[in-house]
């Protein structure tokens, strides 16, 4: 019965991806110890999703409201930004040898950091749910303003961090894998539990499905959007610590360029319909993995840049048709004789 | 079974052993059915006997598992609503199926619109709607939205519109279960002139008056299967209702409400005061009004469709806000203005327009049955699962729904089933008032009756009921107290007893005399 | 006198290049007290369409941009040539049917820049001439003019010598998180194979060098960095060793582009090509030069 | 939002409630922003200044066009863009490599496009997949295709775009661009189409609820498919119209334009969800964000990020004004 979970699809789906990287990328699934630590292609990929599959958890559950929230790579921006400069540090020459100096301490600078990303989520939450706006012209106006009100911070420059412990966050180890893959399972772990244990999940899908019928079973329909968008936001916050963290730096200009995109597509990938309603956590992970191990095997097979998008869109196509219900009836009439073994 | 030969001429449409099954569901098996021309042909069954999905079927919205549709001789296999008109059979569904952005004129033409010099000619459209709609004796402004018309007149548009195709066969699957008595009766003019003129009509209704004020012919379903075929004349009440059931019945529905309400109550004053409405009004959709409901007191609203009744309900329920007057509950004041106020304050609103405003159709039947419970204790308290399927599993019983499981999703289940979800769904919340806007609409006979017992059973451990529905007898039978509605305000009050359903009438028409 | 009116297009503030550059052209602007009208295209040629149509109507007296893209600029040149407003184009060139239709050209030769990695990449195979060197390249965004002429230019010198190989070479959008993810990918595919990365900007080779630090190489000895533009943290990676060679590419037009405008308006003639000074900063004169820097 | 049901709007509140009310603020909104810009900076409110609104945003304006149809059938095309560009690059590779006749290569690109559109809508339609994402994956395609073709720009100079793109049309002593006006007549064409079309009717029934739509008997079907395919051919119209504004072809034309389509749709008064608004709002909208990037190059003094900032800032201060006056209008 396997086979008709929601989670099945995409899981095959990033199978197969695997499975050509198999073939074609010769020690693609080599690990080894290297200064202690795990270090091999699969590592890579988790780490460098790990952002991804943040900014995928939290808009799941904004799709699942109906909405959509295009300002997720501004406030990634934001977020890189404000930590970048509080924990800053300069590099000051000392006869000739550099030397670091750390500003602000680096829980006020996570603090904060945390806060300006919640602001963002606020701001989105009270234009959707307070004032009506539909969402992706109101997350529209945060998309053109906040990547701007980040570069403001910075005066356009990159800021790089010179404070150590600050990199642990996007590219240090823990028991031999990426911290941010812990920073990640808490996440997904937290959310999950939130929307089982709680009645959270309940009420997102019927905002999301039915909001007349949702408030009249005395929803409070305002609220739980605030609260969706907050809880985006914050994630991609969180994300945005991560990608500050892992190159050091804070690119107000590129940090998070297009992360709404491809967030979304992961969501989709993992089988949640953005017409809302019913929704897939664990699915949108997996939709963020095929995102970055798509990526990455373009890399890694060495494809010149210029078919990149191509052959992305094309398999993105392809996993789409084939997760498509229609297809699945076709697919039967087409092949009747696969149909007892494969129903099973 | 008696199946009746003095067909008069050929069937113009034969169904033979149809059978069709949803995931976990068989909802038709083998099912045949005769549509002879100049006929109107009745199908009767109780909620989930396959009525709709029968006519789904025949309509090309679903594709048979097994069997035949035969049209005037030509085996026919209609793959959608259109290829179905093209072979001249028209239709109205169960859910009204319009688009509400459009306008009424619109809703009814659009597909085959007036043309001129190759443009839509929006003129002549609109008076050809206008005057289409008169007929059937209802004045708007056909150019307005759809949505910003009740039910009713949807339900109305819906049927001019499927009035204007010239067909062979007409289908109308609860086209009634909003419409008042008046344009039960339009309509029925409308039809048969339509069977005069030779059109097959197959006809869908829960009302046992009505299949017996139009029909020639009688089909009965039960569990998705074909009980039998009668002619109307030959067909009894009592044999009808024991045949769709499937036993007899203990008492016949009417022996039921006589014997009601010969233990009723006299007055409304035994009850304690619970709530108290003064001066309640919201401009352009309900002038001022006074309204008290006791503790365990049945209060029917009635009046016509559109005097005002819905808007009362929200505004007590704090769906819409009120412009004037103040509500007291238990003596103190009280004023809502979103429905969580009200649920808070213990009063539950199962509205008519179970669609858009009640089911949240793929979610679960459990889920859907929890959510105003679950809503009031709030997101952290969530209640258990274990308790959930408990909660689901006893109402599923008691109100007799028919599903393949608590986990269904409630969009497909029959239209009834889903009714009775949404009145479990504010039933386990235990309100002090409950308020039923049009909650029997689209049920069955023996359901209606099982619905309407439980909720009185419940009014005597002392809920308050305020009970919204378009059937008078039914009103009139159950209701405590009675307020007359009538132009979006109040008519007046009465106590049981003290009218019957002409004075009801003449307390509606005198209003419009005066106004 | 009434002052001078520029009305200046740029690109964007897509890099930290990119801001020097707007900082410098306002600064310059003040001190001459050259009144600026600046318009941000946010990286779209349309926009830059519709800014300088917008300081034809408002009539200033010289038009600079920086061009999004090379081609597509007769008709709006033709437009403020027919209004008599002489145009004059900085960082990068454009392709025009009539050559009249600007006055001059004042940025950097991006071939050259290629050149001259390229250059400094042939010299140091010289201390090795028997080893082959394996090079990586990241390019900068696809399409895009730098990218494409630091990869030709780049090309142009090494084709002569077959010791050099490309063996692998992707886009990294000239972004760090880019640069970084790119080169780890190739670090796993290519492994130790790799020993010169060739960037095409500092942000993307910043980002590469933490890449092959963490993969347990040392950037500079065990894989050798060329990049371009030679900003700031260029030249810190430099100090700590970790990039080998800058080659600079001056965003710090300002002062000679008001100079030009002057002597435009004034009637004096100006060459047709003024280009910018650059120079290449390997690692040794880093620590020398890193405090005159200014972006 | 949550907070109307079909229930409480009554035909008393339908006049001003109504999305032409929206469409009719937009436009005051919009004038009141050219007056301000005229008051703040001389030369603002010339006519010229506001022919150039037209020269060029035409292209914008004709993907507007497309883009309404499909958001008023409840859709969204997010490829457009691309296609745009997809098309700049076709045209210039087929006039500069292969030398064909100017009109011929018009005749392919809009053919392309349209059948690339109309790949979309049937892959939309018949595998029921979600817009968002089928235009997401054509909008890679697309620019992906663009660089197959060539990354570099390729500069067109076949004397007919030449012609085209130089070509000023007097009117008065300010001129329009031939551009302009096939812009104009697009929008004339599918305001037409939009009101006095069976077809344009069939897109607002699909958008109010495309269930429904199917059961009236209409062809849902073909309906979503055409719409898609319209998207296409007015993406591969505005790239034609790119064309001759540019004169050269380039894969990285017009990025980001299928926000700003969606942005002038919505901000001219129709809804994403679909089934409410006008065509003709795409115009307003169009004008709306054109007026406001004039706006900032006039003033002349913002750096990149102040204008970022003050778009969004904008384009924040006319949503709200949009919304509030019209649920001011809805609660009288
Ligand atoms: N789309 C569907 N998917 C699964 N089951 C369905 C679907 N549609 C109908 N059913 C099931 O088929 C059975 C027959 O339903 P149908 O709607 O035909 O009943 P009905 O006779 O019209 O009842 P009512 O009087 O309540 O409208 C029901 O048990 C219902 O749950
Ligand atoms: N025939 C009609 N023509 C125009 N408007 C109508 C008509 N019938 C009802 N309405 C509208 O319906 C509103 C009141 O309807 P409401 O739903 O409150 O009444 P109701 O008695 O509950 O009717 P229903 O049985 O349809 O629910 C009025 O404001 C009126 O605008
Ligand atoms: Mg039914
Ligand atoms: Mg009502």
């Amino acid at each position: 019965m396997f086979v008709h979970h929601p989670i099945f699809r995409p899981l095959a789906a990033l199978a197969i991806l695997l499975l050509i990287d198999l073939i074609m990328v010769p020690g693609f699934f080599h690990l080894e110890i290297k200064d202690g630590h795990l270090y091999g292609s699969l590592i890579d990929i988790a780490n460098r999703a790990a952002p991804l599959i943040l900014a995928a958890i939290g808009m799941t559950l904004v799709i699942a409201t109906r909405g959509i929230d295009i300002s997720v790579g501004a406030t990634v921006a934001i977020s890189g930004t404000v930590a970048a400069m509080l924990v800053g540090g300069t590099m000051v020459m000392n006869n000739g040898t550099p030397e670091y100096v750390a500003n602000t301490p680096m829980w006020i600078a996570l603090a904060a950091a945390m806060g300006a990303a919640v602001l963002c989520g606020a701001w989105n939450g009270a234009l959707v749910a307070g004032l009506g706006l539909q969402p992706i012209v109101a997350t529209l106006i945060l998309m053109v303003a906040g990547r701007g009100l980040a570069q403001l911070l910075t005066d356009g420059q990159i800021i790089t961090v010179y404070y150590q412990p600050f990199f642990f966050l996007g590219s240090g180890y823990l028991f031999g894998l990426p911290f941010s893959l812990y920073i990640v399972a808490a996440v997904f772990i937290v959310t999950a539990l939130l929307m089982r244990k709680t009645a959270l999940g309940l009420f997102i899908q019927s905002v999301g499905i039915n909001p007349v019928a949702a408030r009249l079973a005395g929803l409070k329909t305002a609220v739980l959007i605030f609260f969706v968008y907050v809880f985006c936001s914050a994630c991609a916050g969180v994300a945005g610590l991560m990608i500050t963290s892992n190159i050091k730096s804070a690119d107000a200009n590129n940090a998070g360029l297009l992360l709404e995109l491809d967030a979304i597509l992961a969501v989709t990938l993992g089988g949640t319909s953005l017409a809302g309603g019913k929704f897939n956590l664990a699915g949108s992970v997996i939709g963020a993995l095929i995102i970055q191990t798509l990526t990455y095997t373009i890399y890694s097979i060495g494809l010149p840049p210029e078919v990149n998008m191509v052959v992305k869109s094309v398999v993105v196509f392809v996993i789409c048709v084939s997760q498509s219900a229609e297809f699945k009836t076709m697919w039967r009439r087409a092949f009747p004789a696969a149909r007892g073994g494969k129903a099973q | 079974m008696t199946m009746n030969s003095s067909a008069p001429a050929n069937p113009v449409l034969e169904l033979r052993g149809i059978s069709k099954a949803f995931t976990g569901v068989q909802a038709l098996s083998g099912v045949s059915l005769n549509l002879y021309p100049g006929e109107v042909h009745t199908l009767m069954g109780q909620n989930g006997a396959g009525k709709s999905t029968l006519i789904k079927v025949l309509t090309g919205v679903y594709a048979p598992d097994q069997g035949q549709i035969v049209l005037a001789g030509q085996p026919i296999q209609p793959q959608s609503t259109l290829d179905a008109q093209h072979h001249g059979i028209s239709t109205v569904y169960q859910e009204v199926n319009l688009c509400p952005n459009l306008s009424v004129a619109e809703n009814i033409f659009i597909g085959r619109y007036p043309r001129k010099l190759g443009r839509i000619d929006w003129a002549s459209m609109t008076t050809q709607a206008t005057a289409l709609l008169d007929r059937m004796q209802i004045r708007i402004d056909v150019t307005a939205p759809l949505a910003q018309y009740p039910l009713a007149i949807q339900q109305m548009v819906a049927i001019s519109r499927s009035l204007l195709v010239s067909a062979k066969v007409l289908i109308l699957d609860e086209p009634t279960s909003s419409l008042d008595e008046k344009e039960v009766d339009l309509l029925f003019s409308v039809l048969r002139g339509l069977r005069e003129q030779g059109m097959a009509i197959l006809f869908v209704t829960h009302f046992l008056d009505q299949t017996y004020a139009i029909s020639d012919r009688i089909t009965v379903m039960r569990s998705g299967e074909r009980e039998g075929e009668y002619l109307a004349a030959d067909l009894s009440r009592v044999e009808l209702v024991n045949k769709m059931v499937g036993a007899p019945t203990a008492a016949p529905a009417t022996a039921v409400a006589q014997a009601d309400a010969a233990q009723a109550p006299a007055g409304g004053s035994r009850f304690g005061a619970f709530l108290r409405a003064v001066g309640l009004g919201r401009k352009g959709a309900l002038q001022p009004m006074d309204l008290e409901i006791g503790q365990g007191e049945m209060l029917g609203l009635a009046g016509l469709l559109g005097s005002g009744r819905t808007e009362a309900a929200r505004l007590l329920f704090g769906a819409d806000k009120a412009d004037t007057g103040t509500i007291t509950i238990d003596g103190k004041e009280r004023n809502f203005s979103s429905p969580r106020d009200a649920i808070a304050a213990g009063i539950g609103f199962c509205s008519e327009d179970r669609k858009h405003e009640g089911a949240v159709l793929e979610l679960s039947v459990r889920e859907n049955l929890i959510l105003a419970l679950q809503a009031r204790m709030g997101i952290l308290r969530a209640i258990p699962l274990k308790r959930q399927q408990q909660l689901a599993e006893e109402y599923v019983k008691a109100l007799g729904i028919k599903t393949a499981s608590i986990e269904t999703p409630i969009g497909s289940l029959s239209g009834g089933n889903q009714q009775k979800v949404l009145l479990a769904r504010w039933l386990v919340t235990d309100p002090r008032l409950l308020i039923l806007d049009e909650p029997t609409r689209g049920i069955d006979v023996r359901a209606k009756q099982e619905i309407m017992d439980y909720v009185s059973a419940l009014c005597k451990k002392g809920m308050a009921i305020l009970f919204i529905s378009s059937e008078l007898p039914e009103v009139l039978r159950v209701s405590d107290r009675i307020v007359v509605m009538r132009d979006r305000k109040q008519g007046g009050e009465y106590p049981r007893g003290a009218l019957d359903e002409t004075t009801v009438l003449h307390v509606i028409a005198a209003g419009d005399q005066h106004a | 006198a009434k002052p001078l009116v520029i009305g200046f297009s740029q690109v964007g503030a897509e890099s930290e290049w990119r801001t020097a550059n707007t900082v410098s052209i306002k600064d310059a602007a003040k001190k001459e007290g050259v009144t600026l009208k600046f318009a941000d295209a946010q990286q779209k040629q349309e926009n830059q369409v519709k800014a300088i149509r917008s300081f034809i109507a408002q009539r200033v007296d010289v038009i600079a941009f920086s061009p999004v893209v090379e081609s597509g600029w007769d008709t709006v040149l033709l437009e403020a040539k027919r209004a008599k407003i002489p145009v004059i184009l900085t960082d990068r060139a454009v392709k025009v049917s009539d050559p009249s239709l600007y006055v001059t050209f004042l940025g950097s030769d991006f071939v050259e820049e290629g050149r001259r990695a390229g250059r400094w990449l042939v010299e140091r195979q010289k201390k090795t001439p028997d080893a082959v060197l394996n090079i990586v390249e990241l390019q900068g965004t696809v399409g895009s003019a730098p990218a494409l002429d630091r990869k030709n230019g780049f090309e142009e010198v090494i084709a002569g010598n077959p010791k050099l190989k490309v063996i692998r070479s992707q886009t990294g959008d000239f972004t760090r998180a880019k640069g970084k993810e790119v080169m780890e990918a190739f670090l796993k595919a290519e492994g130790k194979k790799i020993n010169v990365l060739y960037a095409h900007n500092d942000d993307m080779a910043i980002g590469a060098i933490q890449a092959i630090e963490e993969a347990g190489l040392k950037p500079g000895r065990d894989i050798l960095v060329i990049s371009i533009d030679g900003v700031k943290g260029a030249f810190e990676a430099m100090i700590a060793g970790k990039l080998n060679v800058t080659v600079e590419c001056n965003p710090l037009l300002g002062p000679q582009l008001m100079q030009l405008a002057k002597d435009v308006v004034a009637g004096k003639p100006v060459p047709k090509r003024v280009v910018t000074q650059e120079g290449v900063f390997p690692a040794d004169v880093a620590a020398k030069e890193f405090p005159n820097r200014k972006y | 939002m949550s907070t109307t049901s079909p229930a409480a709007a009554r035909p008393a509140r339908s006049i001003i409630s109504s999305p032409y009310f929206t469409s009719l603020i937009t436009v005051f909104l919009l004038l009141v922003l050219l007056v301000a810009g005229g008051a703040a900076y001389t030369g603002f409110l010339s006519v010229q200044v506001l022919f150039n609104l037209l020269i060029d945003n035409a292209f914008l304006l004709v993907i507007a066009v497309g883009m309404s149809f499909v958001i008023l059938s409840g859709g969204i095309d997010l490829s457009v863009g691309s296609v745009l560009a997809l098309t700049t690059m076709v045209c210039a590779y087929m006039l500069q490599t292969w030398h064909l006749p100017p009109l011929l290569v018009i005749v392919i690109a809009l053919a392309m496009g349209t059948v690339f559109g109309a790949a979309m809508g049937a892959l939309i339609h018949y595998f029921k997949l979600q817009p968002f994402i089928v235009t997401l994956a054509g909008m890679f395609l697309a620019r992906g295709l663009c660089y197959l073709i060539s990354i570099n720009s390729i500069t067109i100079d076949d004397p007919f775009f030449v012609a085209m793109s130089q070509t000023q049309l007097p009117i008065g002593d300010c001129f329009i661009s031939p551009g302009a006006l096939i812009a104009l007549v697009t929008l004339a064409a599918a305001i037409y189409v939009a009101h006095c079309t069976p077809f344009g009717r069939a897109i607002y029934a699909v958008g109010g609820n495309e269930q429904s739509a199917l059961m009236m008997g209409l062809r849902v079907a073909r309906t979503k498919v055409l719409i898609y395919a319209f998207s296409g051919f007015c993406a591969a119209l505005a790239g034609v119209l790119f064309s001759f504004y540019m004169l050269s072809g380039y894969g990285l034309h017009a990025q980001g334009t299928e926000l700003d389509a969606i942005a002038a749709v919505v901000i001219g008064g129709t809804l994403l969800s679909g089934g409410y608004g006008y065509v003709a709002g795409a115009l307003t909208g169009v004008l709306v964000l054109g007026a406001i990037q004039t706006l900032i190059a006039f003033d002349g003094t913002l750096s990149s990020w102040w204008t970022k900032i003050v778009i969004g800032g904008l384009l924040f201060i006319f949503c709200v004004v949009q919304r509030v006056m019209t649920m001011r209008a809805n609660k009288k």
